[in-house]
């Protein structure tokens, strides 16, 4: 086991999916001479040269419609996005293009493509710069959408997207950058992790504690809380939300019969949506009590350091979300 | 300036019919009404509910398919909008198949899935049938980007029309291709009119100027006239695969026919007078037909037998079409992905599905 | 009572608002000299003039964009986007410049814009041409979605959006257009039906059927048949998506503690899965079974005939999901 | 070709001081001065965490801000990006309801919600303070329509930065704006970089020359020259104001600081000794003084007066900013919607919120 930053972890994949496979490359923004924004790319111009590791222009529907063009003959692109804000601007090339390509082909142009990059809120970016955007992809047919909260997770998840047949959305975490974590060392070989299971990351039995992404964090110091008053939480982490792993939802809600939806995003038809839609349809006789959501505050997010704290999903919401299914207090 | 030169190269070509065979010219006659017959074939059929949603007839641009297209290689790229059933033709995708598709059968090129938009046959690297207009002009830079990527000396060539040139995914595309010398030729269809709006309410400048900011070169051609048009691009398609990088080309057209089959062939934005003008005086085939006349190198007889052929082949591949069955029931979850990974599930509408949970 | 098309019921909204108000313009594509690629907005460019009827360039960011500056400073632009499948490449516009405006200049620049035009499917249209979008805009907080079903609804929420101060995303359907139905005469006076407030098209008292848009059209049908098996379902059409009337959802739900949702779109953190959510969050005790939802087929749209009537919700799947919640064979 | 044209119009005064009376002159000192020592000041408060988040600093860019801006009236609108707030300034916004927007306080222009990305002041004129690379240049287009539509004879000013003409919003606006004529200069802040990408990287053509597809005047200024700029500006505004229609600008300028506070300065994409130079060549607050030394207009002892002024105002900003309290949590829910409906529920996160059910 190497102990490294979730930034290394994804730089690990990049580098060794791209030494496994010449059709991969990585196009994006600053990704190349500056070693990204985000410093994800580090060295990688170095290593793998300007064909393959390359800067492109501020243009985002372009850049994707491009990766595209490329996936469609073959080629195995990497599409960073700076952050996945800017991705709506290239939303139509994903959703019309590389979603429905071998659909509309009827089986003729695979789309192996991968789109990544940090999605939701880092620290006072305000408005603009702050939004969760997983709905965008997930609601569309035709894309796979992972979320990987931990080092691991980034480095397992992101492989298998580059290996993957179709367009996979990998959403990353600005404040996950710099997150340390376990990961088997490369020698030990090739580390993926499959597309569509989800990872128990506490073992509880009172209530399950239901999440993606970052906000994994958020949750485990919920249920770290939770256990001072004596209440065990499962907290299962989706890391994939298409595939999803409605089987190992299901398990925990049946075990605990209490479940919290925890995400960085907008509830109106947030993915929290779609999990409670599934519970109450497929474990209706297993609620005792309904499925509660805790996601942003449905609003713009605010610059201002004390709305921007209130706006956010934090722990003590979970806590009194867990309480409340647990009809506590 | 590179970025502005207009070079007419292929006016050089005025009176070029020298410059092809006798069998050239009969090919080119034959292709042209080939296209032209399936056209009016596609439009028979939508008539009788045998096509339905858009359906967009190229009528009257059979030279621009026709010339870009046929000095292409089996392995090079061509792309276009949804007004692609002919270009397919031009390369080399089978009648049956296209026609097949328009009737949304199993024997169709998607099996029925995609429909008059979206023509794909990936064996003949024709890459397409797009709906969203502009977007096939960002896909062409990628496919040129895998080109070069693989040091391959193919050529793409994207087809899209005029309104086209409106859409930010044309500016961004164009200036990448720009930048990194990618070999596409970008060829605007300029039939003037964009649905009911004529080019000129929408833009300050002609077709041929829009790419004046981005380095790439720009050329105008008669798209009417296959010689002219043939011999430009084929010189063109040599330039581009020796290296010369993007090109940017104002094919200029006319559409005979309505936008799609709903649409009227004239009205408010353009008159009766303009389209009979245009369809008496500037007919590829017709214009063909009279160059080949005055050449000696074709009678009413040889004329008669090759439209024949053409309807022949094209009733054919109505019979086809026809006679192919309607897609199974099970393709409706085909294809939406190329692997379902072993865990997970990827369908959320609750429904039955051959080999899954609902 | 006037008894007219749910297109001329929109020609007449955008007609009164243009008389009653001279900041109010029509921009988009065809929408001047074609009179609208679904002729909707008819005759209005002899009414009105080429200043307030435009025609634009095929520039969906860029003419949604100059709406949104165009209200920054106090106009009251009507954008007309010819589907709102086109309308994914103005999202940017939409979800970061009008839905943000207010919030980041804190209360100093109010948005009253309104963007409309078909969303969902018509008849063998393909994938690019047969998306249901209202989970792109109904997410967003800072917009309000509204989708009428009927004539007296188009006419009526499109006159409320257009004076509404926020923006106003108003999805209408091309299969609706020719729908007649009766509609207050002009003289009758100003008809506006405020946002927010549901419509119980039909009254039952078995099961619910909640809805919105064009859907409402096939729930009827299939409330009409249940009847015939002796079952009165409610038929409740939301009208307005945001703001929600919750309180019409519950009423109908607390009444026969049976629901199902039926919409046009894609299954995924849809409407649906937030109209569940709220179901079963704030009437939890009132379920007698499970909230089940009819969808579209959870793939991109097909061409052929056959495939796209089964990958559309129909009346029977309707019929069946009330005998599913109604445990009935 | 007006398309294409790049008058170098303020190239006839260069040394044109003359124009300018000296009281003119002291103001342009004046108020460059102010616009760097706020910049320094908001450098200061972010190192100490009083600003968060993104801060893009205008230090070197000044005379552009005061060049184009300078010359309007209270009524006519300016746009920006996020590299703002000098143009706030410019435009007549209180440095101290600047400052305290940057520090996320109730006092702030938009009471502490938008930050430094966006500063709004509807009263001066100042519509942004956009951070979506490319938006408002469509905006800036709406606004042109706005006043165009009501007959007004306001001018839009519209900056926006040298990576921003890829994108596809720049295409689009601009065509609109030339198909309409619409009052609107675009001011291209031309600093040679995008974050770490030299322009030169990520276009075929100069700046100057991306306009050229569109039928719209380009021009280039020296945009360290606020003699040159303001000259150039005070001419092309009075022309726009009299219906010359859009122009385009390529403000030659340079960016003395980090792309922002996270950013470093120089590295692999410019080197020290370039930022080196150009900051000791052609800052603009010392090429203005050292001409008005020059012209004996000017002494030491008065420009330290004037920095001191200028040092006053800036402090005072940050005070007052620092003074102002905190948002008070309700305004968390304010703004969102400008009216609430009698009907229906709004928010959906489930929260307490003042005035609606949970
Ligand atoms: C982005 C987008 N906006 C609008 C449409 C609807 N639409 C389909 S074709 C068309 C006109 C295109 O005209 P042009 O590009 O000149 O091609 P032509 O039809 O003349 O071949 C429009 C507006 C679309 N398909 N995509
Ligand atoms: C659409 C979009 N893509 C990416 C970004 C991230 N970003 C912010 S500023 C910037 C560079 C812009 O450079 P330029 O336009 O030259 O302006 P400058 O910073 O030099 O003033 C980038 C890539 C963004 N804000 N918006
Ligand atoms: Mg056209
Ligand atoms: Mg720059």
């Amino acid at each position: 086991m190497q102990t490294i930053t979730y930034r290394e972890a994804l730089n690990q994949a990049l580098a060794e999916e791209m030494e496994r496979d010449p059709d991969v490359f990585l196009m994006g923004e600053e990704v190349a001479e500056y070693d990204g924004a985000y410093k994800v790319s580090k060295g990688l111009l170095d290593r793998f040269g300007e064909k393959r590791i390359v800067d492109s222009p501020i243009s985002e529907l372009g850049f994707a419609g491009l990766g595209v063009g490329a996936a469609m003959v073959g080629l195995r692109p990497v599409i960073e996005f700076m952050t996945f804000n800017f991705s709506i601007l290239a939303l139509d090339q994903v959703l019309n293009s590389a979603a429905k390509m071998l659909y509309m082909s009827g089986g003729q142009i695979p789309m192996p493509i991968v789109f990544r990059g940090p999605t939701g809120a880092a620290l006072q970016l305000s408005a603009q710069h702050s939004q969760a955007c997983e709905v965008w992809y997930v609601h569309a047919p035709g894309i796979k959408v992972v979320t990987p909260g931990t080092p691991a997770d980034a480095k397992g998840l992101l492989k298998a997207a580059i290996r993957d047949p179709d367009p996979v959305v990998v959403m990353e975490g600005e404040l996950l950058y710099n997150v340390k974590g376990e990961v088997p060392d490369v020698e030990d070989g090739d580390f993926v992790i499959p597309l569509g299971k989800a990872d128990l990351k506490r073992e509880g039995g009172d209530v399950s504690i239901i999440t993606h992404g970052k906000m994994i964090h958020t949750a485990l110091q919920a249920a770290a809380k939770l256990e001072k008053e004596g209440i065990q939480a499962d907290v299962l982490d989706l890391r994939s939300l298409r595939p999803l792993d409605v089987d190992a939802i299901l398990e925990t809600v049946r075990k605990t019969n209490r479940a919290v939806y925890l995400e960085e995003g907008w509830p109106y038809a947030g993915v929290g949506a779609q999990i409670v839609s599934i519970i109450q349809e497929e474990a209706f006789d297993h609620l005792d009590a309904p499925v509660i959501r805790v996601t942003q505050a449905d609003v713009p997010m605010p610059y201002a350091k004390n709305l921007e704290q209130l706006a956010k999903p934090g722990v003590d919401r979970v806590i009194s979300a867990c309480n409340r299914v647990l009809y506590r207090n | 300036m590179a970025g502005t030169k207009t070079k007419k190269k292929a006016a050089d070509k005025e009176a070029g019919i020298d410059r092809f065979s006798p069998d050239q010219l009969r090919h080119f006659l034959r292709e042209m009404l080939l296209y032209r017959r399936f056209e009016e074939k596609a439009e028979e059929a939508y008539a009788i509910g045998k096509i339905g949603g858009f359906c967009h007839l190229h009528i009257g641009q059979e030279a621009v398919a026709l010339g870009f297209i046929g000095p292409l290689r089996k392995d090079d790229y061509v792309i276009s909008a949804y007004r692609e059933h002919t270009q397919a033709l031009a390369k080399g995708v089978e009648p049956n198949i296209v026609m097949a598709e328009l009737f949304g059968r199993e024997g169709g090129s998607s099996g029925g899935k995609g429909g008059s938009m979206h023509i794909f046959n990936a064996d003949q690297g024709f890459m397409g049938g797009h709906g969203i207009v502009g977007a096939q002009v960002a896909l062409a830079s990628g496919m040129a980007w895998a080109i070069k990527y693989r040091g391959g000396d193919q050529v793409c060539v994207c087809f899209m029309g005029d309104a086209a040139v409106n859409q930010g995914a044309f500016h961004e595309a164009l200036n990448m291709s720009a930048i990194w010398k990618l070999p596409v030729i970008y060829v605007v269809e300029n039939n003037h009119y964009g649905m009911g709006t004529a080019f000129s309410r929408v833009s300050a400048v002609p077709v041929v100027d829009r790419a004046k900011g981005y380095g790439i070169p720009a050329h105008s051609v008669n798209g009417q006239d296959i010689l002219e048009t043939w011999a430009f691009a084929e010189d063109l398609v040599e330039e581009v695969r020796g290296g010369a990088g993007p090109q940017y080309v104002d094919a200029q057209t006319y559409r005979f026919k309505g936008h799609s089959m709903s649409d009227p062939v004239s009205g408010t934005y353009r008159s009766k007078e303009e389209v009979q003008e245009k369809t008496e005086r500037d007919d590829p085939i017709r214009l063909l037909r009279d160059r080949m006349y005055d050449a000696e190198m074709l009678d009413e007889e040889e004329l008669k037998e090759m439209d024949a052929e053409a309807r022949k082949l094209v009733d054919e591949a109505a019979e086809f079409a026809d006679a192919s069955p309607l897609p199974d029931p099970s393709e409706l979850y085909t294809h939406v992905y190329a692997e379902e990974n072993p865990h997970g599930r990827l369908y959320f509408d609750g429904r039955e599905r051959p080999g899954q949970e609902a």
